[in-house]
């Protein structure tokens, strides 16, 4: 039976392999247009998932993405939370990595220009204790060369200060993307925590703040307890979870955010494939991050991106936006 | 650059109770690998078609035939990912990343006379080093600890000299391996007032680890260590590997994080923090 | 390599082969003492993922169960939504079904005499349009033979009016528990959606409107879509995500909860083996309930029962409750 | 009470492109099931040990042999559940849950000549009911659909008088299969004027059986249908497979679920609302 044979290889040991550069049908242009952003395809990594990118341009070349979001970015270098810092879940993860970074003024110093220098267009994820902390790391970046936006992070839950609880409530999102816009000229992606009643809410308030675009989702918060020793797997107590498990929640948030702001939305939470990546385009979002994939398959990015451009030849369209909010009736942005 | 792909698994044995020798061709990791690196290995599908074991998991390398292009992983069966491992048939592929990390060899910086202190699955970096070891000429003593008798490779598996200990005595020494190490440290290698003092390589649980640290540092070895952390990527993106650096380098009040993944997973016995 | 062949078989056609009796330890009292409501165990089953038992007791004594949570019944019958219904995701499904149920009078009429006549513990899951829909239903529920107490279900995600829109705000979600409390003198359960900012918030809440008990969690919203048909799979648009994929959200709820309520917490969320219901005891847990799993592995329940017997021998307990809140430091609950 | 358990996978072949005949060892099964009736299928680990794909996968029963106690999948290969279940080697186990639902001539009531039409998978209960059937002495006219020849079962492979239409063409009739029995009906059937009138029983995709449910009540044969509907449970637990009932039996306003893995998956052609 030698078609069984071949459909069953790909089950053993893991999806296909690949080379580390893309094929692309002729005609389909993957341009992915986020207001005053522009990117080359709409398929970026995500935030924490990628580090500063050096890792994954070992296996090929990073300058093939549409963006790299690097790590969440503070003032001051960070040792991050004592370990454990990861534990897999059914189809996911959880991390409390704890924003471990070397601070902006190193990011500007040494990480951005490698990632100018590899051609990578390059995200900087921003996280403060204040509003204050927010706007002063804007502030540094505001005119280093490479840095084509600046995502703030006000959704990450491994910190104990800052973080997650600016983003659950509406007055303190406003106020940090405020401080942020007042601080930079770049444009301001605002990320997103799924952690709220009401995502929505969040999502007007930011973008009323002035905020030029929306990331989501970000993680939701969860636990593995060690049932030998009696406490959490986690140093931290809890973590984020992230990765398959949480795409349909991603995927209904995606939804609901784009029938109540007209902003551009990059979507994320549990991208591995291409159908998933179209799921969310299809949803509303303009661009697609993929973040936990990363780890279980390093070359996922590329799989999606030549995913994408397959189907969009497929059905015959030209470009990305095309089907941008194409499976939801009430998307409020807008389409060519 | 690691090779990320496919790869045949083209033998399997029992190595001891509960843990497989499988051989794996894959002429990139054979020609590359040194001793106390790992690879990542995905030998279920996905992440794709089913995300569930979603993470690789990290083996170490056991040993190559550059010749054949094939690795050895020796693997304990401890939970479902090893378990799925462990029943992919001869012939079937897996998915391999790897080499990865920084091994023995490079962290002590040079080759001499060694004392490799194993204990569990800690014994698949040192078999690949002891085989290297000696094959350079220098003199290999491995102390191997397992909980009884059948928990231990059979003879002749590691090269060089080779001493057992068992927690419950059915094998050679009644002890922890580092009792052992202890007893052979200050009767034999110190009597003999030898120089060059051997370097210990170690890799096992972590009570282990800090016990061999303790007396070691005590009997002023140079210890490198091979650590285990939980991981997410393996390639040193995630920084979820990271342990805390330690020891004179560092600055007053300095923190730096190393990853276990990519600077280790060996390091020297000072230079990391074994009690977070 | 006989000692490999064995452990690999348990890979291959899922987890093993079970007798329909149960195997318990000498020594173990598996009693769940919840308040004025006592359990033969912790394990219960969830509502909507065991009908009314009937389907079960085909493949085993469903009286050795701690409770049967029956599927949410309504005052008058409802159709329920449109298919599709349910859709598999990563490690988890989505459901729609939108409270099908004969309504309350017809179970009263037909479901617990047969619940009573095989001798299985009842405990009826409530859902209403209004607080006074629910009072009514709790009124005809009160004097009926065989019920153990109500579960009130201000979580239900896939109804146009009531369910989760009660559940998300204190003021509804007390409202709905007040009038209940008015209508019955049977144990009241409350059940949570973990579709909120903050469920600790609406947990006091509704234990200060007389809820006896709470059970959580209820499914996260989430949607997938067809990227062929460019449209939603679920005939409702949206679902509810249950299954192992929101485990570790659910214990994290169940975490919080058993730190700021003292009433006995029924945990939930993905449990499908002793281990999983494990955590979420330690985490606080009086009782769990097995829901999604019994889809994937009908005898389920009777491995977690068993399994929990032989942990708390394995550690020298002789009784649930000493378990109960043991890996969390800031447990609010009476333990022995 | 259906079984549950392991049952043995004896033997696979290909029965048509991309279509697994899988024979399963299962005493249980083989003795009770009746032709229309299907099994839930877990050809692979979990849902304790591996959650993804998590929920089990039902497959019509397509032909048993009591002596030997085994049973006949016919599966195609369209996601993973399948493509798992078709990669398990004979002399492994699975798990199998059934049967389950109601036959086809459980739903007709009784068995008479009968005219069987099937597209695609819905080959496979049709395959145990034209066996069945032949063996009480039933006349068996079994019209066949697929996209082309090569999707087409070897001939021989199902009892009694077959019929085949591909849309390309590329054998038999060139078209739908509904428009072959179109064809036929008004051709053979009533020009013979022959009496009893045949039962229709079709599986295959909804519009298939729309367009048949249109036909034939036309022409005033009785249908039996057998649904596909997305499941969870698979043993009328979860509601999830419910479809809408209709029909004469239906006070005014009456709003009746049924569910297809419970009271169906076969049903009369006039009870259930197709168009949903
Ligand atoms: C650099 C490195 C090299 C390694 N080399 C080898 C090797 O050569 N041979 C070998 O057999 N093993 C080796 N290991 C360990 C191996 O990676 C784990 O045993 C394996 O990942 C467990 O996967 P599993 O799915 O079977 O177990 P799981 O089902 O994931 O877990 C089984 C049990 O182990 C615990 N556990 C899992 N991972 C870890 C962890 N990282 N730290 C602490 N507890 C954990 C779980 O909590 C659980 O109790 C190595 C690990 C590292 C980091
Ligand atoms: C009562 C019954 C009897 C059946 N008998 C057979 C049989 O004998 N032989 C056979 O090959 N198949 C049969 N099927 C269909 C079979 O169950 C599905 O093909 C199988 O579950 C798909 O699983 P998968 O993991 O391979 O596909 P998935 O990866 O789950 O899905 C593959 C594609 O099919 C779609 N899909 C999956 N399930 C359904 C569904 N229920 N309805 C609509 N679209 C769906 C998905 O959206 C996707 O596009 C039967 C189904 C039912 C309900
Ligand atoms: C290990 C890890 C670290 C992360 N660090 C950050 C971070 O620094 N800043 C941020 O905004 N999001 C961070 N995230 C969240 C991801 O960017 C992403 O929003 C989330 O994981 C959901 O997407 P996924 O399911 O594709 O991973 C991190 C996620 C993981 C898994
Ligand atoms: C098919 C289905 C139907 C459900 N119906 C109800 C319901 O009627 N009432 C209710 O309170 N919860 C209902 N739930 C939620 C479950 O009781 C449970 O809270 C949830 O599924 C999480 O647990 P699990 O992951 O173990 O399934 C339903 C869940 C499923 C999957
Ligand atoms: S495991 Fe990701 S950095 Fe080491
Ligand atoms: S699939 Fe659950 S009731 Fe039919």
């Amino acid at each position: 039976m030698p078609e069984m044979t071949s459909s069953v290889a790909a089950f053993v040991g893991g999806d296909g392999e690949r080379s580390p550069a893309l094929t692309l049908p002729a005609g389909v242009d993957l341009t992915a247009k986020l207001g005053r952003l522009t990117l080359k395809n709409p398929v970026t990594v995500a935030s924490g998932t990628f580090g500063y990118g050096h890792e994954f341009h070992r296996f090929y070349d990073i300058s093939q993405l549409g963006a790299v979001m690097v790590k969440g970015t503070t003032l001051h270098p960070r040792a991050g939370n004592k370990p454990p810092r990861v534990v897999e879940t059914p189809a996911g993860m959880l991390n409390a990595i704890g924003l471990q970074n070397p601070g902006v003024d190193e990011v500007i110093r040494t990480e951005l220009p490698w990632l100018v220098s590899v051609g990578a267009t390059a995200i900087v994820n921003i996280a403060g204790h204040s509003v204050d902390e927010y706007g002063e790391i804007a502030r540094r970046l505001d005119s280093v060369p490479g840095v084509a936006a600046i995502e703030i992070n006000i959704s990450c839950p491994n910190v104990d200060q800052g973080g997650m609880a600016f983003g659950v409530h509406c007055p303190s999102a406003a106020a940090v993307v405020s401080g942020v816009r007042r601080a930079t000229k770049l444009p301001i992606i605002t990320k997103l925590t799924p952690n709220v009643t009401d995502i929505g809410e969040v999502a007007r308030a930011v973008v009323d703040a002035g905020s030029d675009m929306l990331s989501l989702i970000n993680t939701l918060v969860g636990m593995v307890i060690d049932i030998e020793r009696r406490r959490p797997v986690l140093g931290n107590t809890v973590g984020g979870l992230s990765g398959p498990a949480v795409r349909p929640v991603a995927l209904k948030m995606v939804w609901d955010v784009a029938r109540q702001v007209k902003v551009p939305i990059i979507g994320l939470g549990g991208i591995v494939t291409a159908p998933d990546a179209i799921q969310f385009l299809l949803a509303g979002a303009s661009a697609v991050s993929i973040g936990t994939a990363n780890f279980a398959d390093p070359l996922a990015p590329l799989d999606v991106i030549e995913g994408i451009a397959a189907y969009l030849a497929a059905h015959g369209h030209r470009g990305v936006a095309e089907i941008v909010g194409a499976a939801n009736p009430g998307f409020l942005g807008s389409r060519p | 650059m690691p090779y990320i792909g496919r790869a045949t698994v083209t033998a399997k044995r029992e190595f001891a109770r509960n843990m497989v020798s499988i051989t794996i061709q894959c002429p990139a990791v054979a020609q590359e690998s040194l001793p106390g690196q790992f690879v990542q290995v995905r030998a279920w599908p996905g992440p794709g078609t089913a995300a569930d074991p979603l993470l690789d998991r990290p083996l170490s390398v056991a040993g190559v035939d550059k010749q054949k292009g094939t690795f050895e992983l020796l693997v304990r069966v401890v939970g479902r990912g090893t378990r799925l491992l462990a029943s992919v048939p001869v012939g079937e592929t897996i998915r391999v990343t790897g080499p990865l990390g920084r091994g023995f060899l490079e962290a002590a910086g040079a080759a001499g006379p060694s004392i490799l202190v194993g204990g569990g699955v800690g014994l698949a970096p040192l078999k690949f080093l002891a085989e290297v070891l000696t094959a350079g000429g220098h003199e290999v003593l491995s102390l191997v600890g397992a909980r009884n008798a059948a928990e231990l490779p059979p003879p002749g598996e590691l090269a060089g000299k080779v001493q057992v200990a068992t927690d419950d005595g059915s094998a050679g020494f009644h002890g922890t391996v580092v009792a052992l190490l202890e007893q052979m440290l200050t009767m034999v290698v110190f009597r003999s007032g030898r120089v060059p003092a051997p370097v210990v390589y170690a890799c096992g649980p972590t009570p282990m680890l800090r016990a061999l640290k303790a007396s070691a540092t005590l009997l002023g070895l140079p210890v490198y260590l091979s650590l285990e952390e939980r991981m997410a990527c393996g390639i040193g993106a995630c920084r979820g590997c990271a342990v805390r650096q330690v020891g004179p380098k560092m600055a007053a009040g300095e923190v730096k994080m190393v990853r276990v993944c990519h600077e280790g997973p060996v390091f020297a016995a000072g230079e990391v923090d074994l009690d977070a």
